[in-house]
């Protein structure tokens, strides 16, 4: 179920990232596309009815914890991009005064 | 004698090869005697940026030395790559408009030849294992003759390019104009002899010399070449511009020598060869003088000069009656050589005289419209140039006397060694029973076409009415014209090509989407993955 | 010795921090220098361990001790050792030459993204690879974004497509870790041959993922957008950092993951082949119809990269061994055109090929080495880039593919057109007035140092190839034993 | 200039900060043992910050933490990360090795280095994500001021 969540997901954001025509709104497609594959990657881990991994005593079933602690890393570079990415867009915002994709690709320049 | 050596050094792991034998040696002291009265030339003739032209022309000499004398494929590629290279750089000297045009051209077809020959020799690596000549003697038994036969038509067309043989000319008649004239002469009289020798080399060491494929295709070529190369030398105004393309016919008659392929002809080729470096390297030189001190070259505008440069007059006289092929002169013995080798064929010889009396008739044109007649007005200034650019002019001109009165002392010294060893046939050659009353007929007939051609005002095509008309009718089925169009075709196409960058960049995106279900579909599809054709 | 390969990641890590901390105090002007004293020890480093990986060895790092599954592993070979060592020639040329223009917090960038550029060769963990791959990345999207304010918009498309390739990748990365349970390339390796018995089309998904990611990030033909903007919007150390590294990057995990992974399962070499054809054709035909002069440098990267591909999808080793040639010697002559355009462009002011016409403006030894970059570009014999065309050329006709071949030798035409195009208005002779002639602002002699390194190498790879073959028959070992 | 919320929320959000901070220590410091870590820890730390300058405006939270100083901060966390890393190579083991005691499991100070690791990573990611708001604000800040 999670995975086609997931998948569902990276393709929410990749239609997002496709066709949108708001920088803003890609950027936000970017997020989404992300987070599709985190859950994904969660959800490789995680099996029903094991516990969370900590070595205690009488726990034996636990999930595989390295997905999850990869996520971390993958969530912690999303929130870098998102924000460079948005503190470019501010700047072209400035620049050009519109946030229509037409600008990437060089017209409004000269 | 044949010297060998072998650099190790050099492009290790793969070496290269030097050698001199005495095919090499003839093109090799053709280039140290010309490039020797290049370099005394230049001292008064370049003025500007001698810092960059000198190097460059020491570098060129010596590329085109190394040229010549490399024993494997490879290290000739190489250096008739660097020498290409190098001549373009001394082209553009001038670094004027009309120069670079010209550099491009040239450079472009330089390249696509030099590419042509690279490919062969990467084709002959992979049939054979070496890069040495000496072990093309198997080519032909190594493979299936489709791909021996492109080896040859890969090679061979490279080689024609650099010579300017004439579908493939198109570069030279704008490349000798736009260099300064010692470079013209250099590049007329040693680098599209590389072209030549080239195939030389090749077609001795694979030992194909005698097959009539490629004997036939040869001659074919060279008989285009030589009439087209003199009718067009006949038309032309600019001078340097005539010396071109008399220069293309008079490769074709070299290649008419290899073509045939008998002893007679190759020494016929070899000696013109070497006569057509020195007077054509004369007769630049004149034309580069004649320039100096007139700042003119349009032989409309010349005329009278023989009064106010008398040396330089007498020098291109020489130089003119040489390569008409009148008796005495260098030029007479070898085409009498070459024509005694095709007597056998009707059409060649009625070739071989059409060629000979153009080629006098536009030598007529190029002398009598620069150095008789009356003075143009604003010439009446003009000195004899300096003695550092006379003095190789003289030396070239005793030169080529002395080839033409002593034919059988040079065949027997040096051209015989060269057949000795790259011939199949065991003939002697000698220069004998010869009636110098045969070079009469082309010397009345290109008189008769000089008197027509003046009367009928067709060597000054621009200025005729009628004949503008015709010219433009001619022009339009031009060989450069053609490959023009084919380069602007190719640029229009990559023009409209360009519009995909003004596509937004959601069409970016959705050409990776659609790229990425492509890849996905055909992956899945053909699940053992893309083999090979 | 034996903690070189952290060091050389570290080191420059360590210092980036350094130099950020150091830009908030007056110090502020010794940042540039520090930069380059740290990179100018990894790459000591990465030389020192030069001798044993010439004699074939491995060299294993793990980081606090940790065994494979568990730890991060890296490993240095022949592959990525070669790919470090043009990394760090680069990365050093380029902070030489920014010492004077750039201060602070650009060379902490720079310094990070050498780290990720070097973790991303050294390490053996597909999941690490992808992060130091983000770690440079990001530091690229930043380093772009130069004084020209369209450089904004060129670090933006950048951004995105670099994220959706990463992204991607990412993507692939978790399926094969649901099919195989790793990150772990040597573990990889083993399992997924097994894989492929059972589930053939998982397999081939994380193959067009991952083709599709790496395509993008060295900017093969339909996803290529962001590198003309991104290389000539760029400062000039940048544009050279990415066209000589950043574009290798992909290539290098391509030939890590199918050469060595998927290779006994997947035959991509056709695939392979006729992409990098399309996108030579692709890069070749734009090139010569740009008017500006780095983005025309840009689609000859274009060019580059597709020559490179094509040796890679003849699958021969004389392929192989002609491609990382190429490799390697396009960093360095890429370099010298991009940092001679560069110096072009300050000196003039203009960066439009028509506009470059003059001879005063332009000083002698940047024009003089984009001569000699062109013409071994064009590959013009006594220069490196003729060897490896040549190697490439061989590899294709010995496959029996002549059309590729011919094909290679006539774009190399092409590119000898557009080329030559700006060497003719280089060179040029042009009435100017003498108040342009005054303006041409004067080049500081370190960056003839960087320019001049570079040059000698391509002629020194030139003259004696076996110099360089001796390192790319490592790596070449590696993938064809 | 940017309002201030209004009374609640600023109550609320200056008596939720101290919490704030001491939960994301808590996750920083048990990170090893149970659920949570230095990024975590340190992306809660970041939060809270950003909650009191979202209350308070920005002029007050920025006279408190400074941008330089959170840049400082920053850099030391991972400077000293890094630094922890290569007294590993200097005490004669790998790059990051292990050279404190290995406590009891389920303590504390357990895992050896973990902890400290974990506490500089805190610091940093915790810093790192106010720069980036801070950055983010000021954009906001100057386009209301023009």
């Amino acid at each position: 179920m999670s995975d086609k969540i997931a998948l569902t997901l990276f393709l929410i954001g990749l239609y997002g990232l496709i066709a949108k025509k708001n920088l803003i709104k890609k950027v936000m497609g970017l997020n989404i596309l992300t987070s599709g594959i985190v859950l994904f990657f969660i959800s490789l881990g995680y099996e029903k009815g094991l516990t969370a991994p900590i070595m205690e005593k009488g726990i034996t079933d636990v999930v595989d914890p390295l997905p999850q602690a990869l996520m971390l890393t993958t969530i912690v570079i999303g929130v870098c991009i998102t924000a460079l990415a948005l503190s470019l867009i501010v700047r072209i915002y400035r620049r050009y005064s519109s946030l229509d994709v037409k600008i990437l690709t060089g017209e409004g320049d000269e | 004698m044949i010297l060998e050596h072998y650099l190790a050094f050099w492009l290790h792991p793969f070496g290269m090869y030097i050698r001199l034998d005495a095919l090499s040696t003839i093109f090799l002291s053709l280039t140290v005697i010309l490039g020797a009265c290049v370099l005394i030339y230049s001292i008064r003739y370049v003025k500007e940026d001698r810092i960059r032209y000198y190097p460059l022309l020491i570098l060129f000499l010596l590329s085109l030395s190394v040229t010549f004398t490399s024993a494997d494929l490879l290290s000739f590629y190489i250096f008739f790559e660097i020498s290409s290279f190098i001549a373009y750089l001394l082209i553009i000297h001038s670094r004027t408009r009309a120069a670079f045009r010209a550099g491009s051209k040239y450079i472009i077809m330089t390249f696509l030849g030099a590419a042509s020959i690279f490919l062969a020799i990467i084709l002959i690596h992979r049939q054979l294992g070496s890069y040495k000549f000496s072990a093309l003697g198997e080519l032909e038994v190594s493979g299936r003759s489709g791909l021996i036969r492109l080896i040859y038509v890969l090679f061979i067309a490279g080689c024609f390019i650099k010579a300017g043989i004439m579908p493939l000319h198109t570069w030279l008649p704008d490349a000798h104009p736009a260099a300064p004239s010692p470079i013209s002469a250099l590049l007329s009289g040693v680098t599209i002899k590389i072209g030549l020798y080239g195939i030389m080399r090749f077609l001795f060491s694979t030992g194909s010399l005698s097959r009539l494929a490629v004997s036939y295709s040869l001659i074919g070529f060279a008989a285009i070449s030589m009439l087209a190369g003199a009718v067009l030398a006949l038309l032309q105004d600019d001078a340097k511009r005539l010396l071109a393309y008399s220069s293309i016919s008079q490769m074709g008659y070299v290649l008419l020598g290899i073509g045939v392929g008998t002893n007679l002809s190759l020494a016929g080729a070899l000696y013109h060869s070497i006569n057509h470096g020195l007077f054509k390297g004369l007769l630049f030189l004149c034309a580069g003088a004649v320039i100096r001190s007139t700042r003119m070259r349009n032989l409309s505008d010349l005329g009278g000069l023989r009064k106010r440069m008398p040396i330089t007059g007498i020098v291109c006289l020489i130089g003119c009656l040489a390569i008409s092929g009148v008796p005495i002169f260098s030029g007479f013995i070898s085409k009498t050589l070459l024509s005694r080798s095709v007597e056998k064929f009707f059409c060649l010889k009625i070739v071989f005289l059409l060629t000979a009396s153009g080629t006098f008739a536009s030598y007529l044109k190029f002398y009598l419209f620069t150095f008789s007649g009356a003075l143009p007005q604003g010439l009446t200034r003009v000195k004899e140039v300096s003695w550092s650019m006379l003095l190789p002019m003289l030396f070239l001109a005793g030169f080529s006397i002395f080839l033409g009165l002593f034919p059988d002392l040079i065949l027997s010294k040096v051209i015989l060694p060269a057949i000795a060893e790259i011939s199949i046939f065991s003939s002697a050659v000698k220069f004998d029973q010869v009636n110098p009353l045969s070079a009469l007929y082309p010397l009345i007939l290109g008189g008769l076409i000089y008197y027509l051609g003046i009367r009928t005002k067709l060597f000054f095509i621009e200025e005729s009415p009628l004949w503008q008309r015709t010219g433009s009718q001619f022009r339009k089925v031009s060989v450069d014209r053609f490959y023009t169009e084919v380069v602007a075709m190719i640029e229009k196409a990559c023009l409209l090509f360009k519009n995909i960058e003004r596509f937004s960049f959601n069409t970016h995106l959705l050409f990776i989407l659609v790229f990425l279900t492509g890849l996905v579909m055909l992956l899945y599809f053909t699940p053992q993955g893309i083999l090979f054709p | 010795m034996s903690n070189f390969p952290i060091l050389i990641v570290a080191l420059p890590l360590c210092f980036a921090f350094f130099i950020s901390l150091l830009s908030l105090t007056k110090l502020n002007r010794f940042c540039g220098h520090l930069a380059l004293l740290s990179v100018g020890v990894s790459f000591v480093l990465t030389l020192c361990l030069g001798p044993r990986i010439l004699a074939g060895e491995k060299i294993a790092y793990s980081l606090g001790n940790w065994p494979a599954p568990l730890g991060i592993n890296l490993l240095v070979d022949g592959l990525s050792y070669l790919l470090s060592l043009i990394f760090g020639l680069l990365v050093l040329l380029s902070v030489i030459y920014s010492l004077e223009d750039h201060k602070g917090k650009y060379f902490s960038l720079v310094l990070i993204l050498y780290a990720g550029m070097n973790g991303v060769v050294f390490t053996r963990d597909l999941f690490n690879l992808y992060v130091f791959w983000e770690i440079l990345s990001i530091s690229a999207y930043i380093l772009v974004v130069s004084p020209q304010p369209a450089s904004l918009r060129a670090s933006l498309l950048y951004l995105f497509l670099g994220s959706l390739a990463t992204a991607l990748f990412l993507l692939g990365v978790g399926i094969i870790y649901a099919l195989a349970g790793t990150f772990d390339m040597d573990a990889l390796a083993r399992e997924i041959p097994v894989i492929w018995r059972t589930q053939p089309l998982a397999i081939l998904l994380v193959g067009a993922l991952f083709l599709v990611s790496l395509g993008i990030k060295s900017g093969l033909f339909p996803m290529y957008v962001w590198v003309p903007e991104a290389h000539s919007l760029a400062p000039t150390p940048i544009s050279v950092l990415l066209s000589g590294a950043v574009l290798k990057i992909g290539i290098y995990i391509f030939i890590r993951l199918f050469l060595t992974l998927f290779r006994t399962e997947v035959s991509l070499e056709g695939l392979i082949l006729y992409w990098g054809l399309i996108s030579m054709v692709f890069g070749g035909c734009l090139a010569l119809v740009q008017e500006d002069l780095k983005r025309m440098l840009a689609y000859s990267s274009i060019n580059q990269v597709g020559l490179i591909l094509i040796g890679i999808g003849l699958g021969t080793k004389l392929g192989m061994e002609g491609s990382l040639y190429h490799l390697f010697n396009h960093a360095l002559i890429k370099g010298s055109l991009f940092f001679s355009a560069g110096m072009i462009i300050e000196s003039t002011g203009k960066r439009r090929i028509r506009e470059l016409k003059g001879n005063g403006i332009v000083p002698f030894f940047p024009r003089f080495s984009f001569l000699m970059g062109a013409l071994a570009i064009i590959g013009v014999p006594p220069l490196n880039g003729f060897i490896s065309k040549w190697l490439i050329c061989r590899a294709a006709v010995e496959r029996g593919n002549l059309i590729v071949a011919a094909l290679i030798l006539i774009f190399g035409i092409v590119a000898a057109v557009y080329y030559l195009k700006v060497v003719q208005n280089l060179f040029s002779v042009a009435k100017m007035c003498q108040t342009e002639k005054r303006q041409s602002s004067s080049i500081p002699w370190i960056k003839y140092t960087c320019l001049g390194t570079l040059l000698g190498g391509s002629l020194v790879f030139g003259l004696l190839p076996s110099q360089g073959l001796y390192l790319i028959r490592e790596a070449v070992a590696l993938i064809f034993p | 200039m940017r309002r201030q919320e209004t009374k609640i929320v600023r109550n609320v959000a200056r008596k939720l900060f101290p919490v704030l901070v001491l939960f994301a220590f808590y996750l920083i410091i048990y990170g090893h043992i149970s659920p949570g870590g230095g990024f975590q820890g340190g992306v809660v730390l970041g939060s809270s910050l950003i909650l009191l300058y979202l209350s308070e405006g920005p002029e007050r939270v920025e006279k408190k933490f400074k941008n330089s100083q959170l840049a400082i901060l920053e850099a030391i966390g991972v400077l000293t990360f890094v630094g922890i890393g290569f007294l590993g190579i200097i005490l004669g083991k790998h790059f990051l090795g292990n050279f404190l005691p290995i406590g009891r499991v389920g303590m504390v100070p357990s895992a050896g280095l973990v902890l400290l690791l974990n506490l500089f990573i805190g610091t940093k990611v915790g810093a790192g994500i106010s720069l980036i708001f801070y950055a983010l604000m000021k954009f906001d800040r100057r386009a209301q001021g023009e």
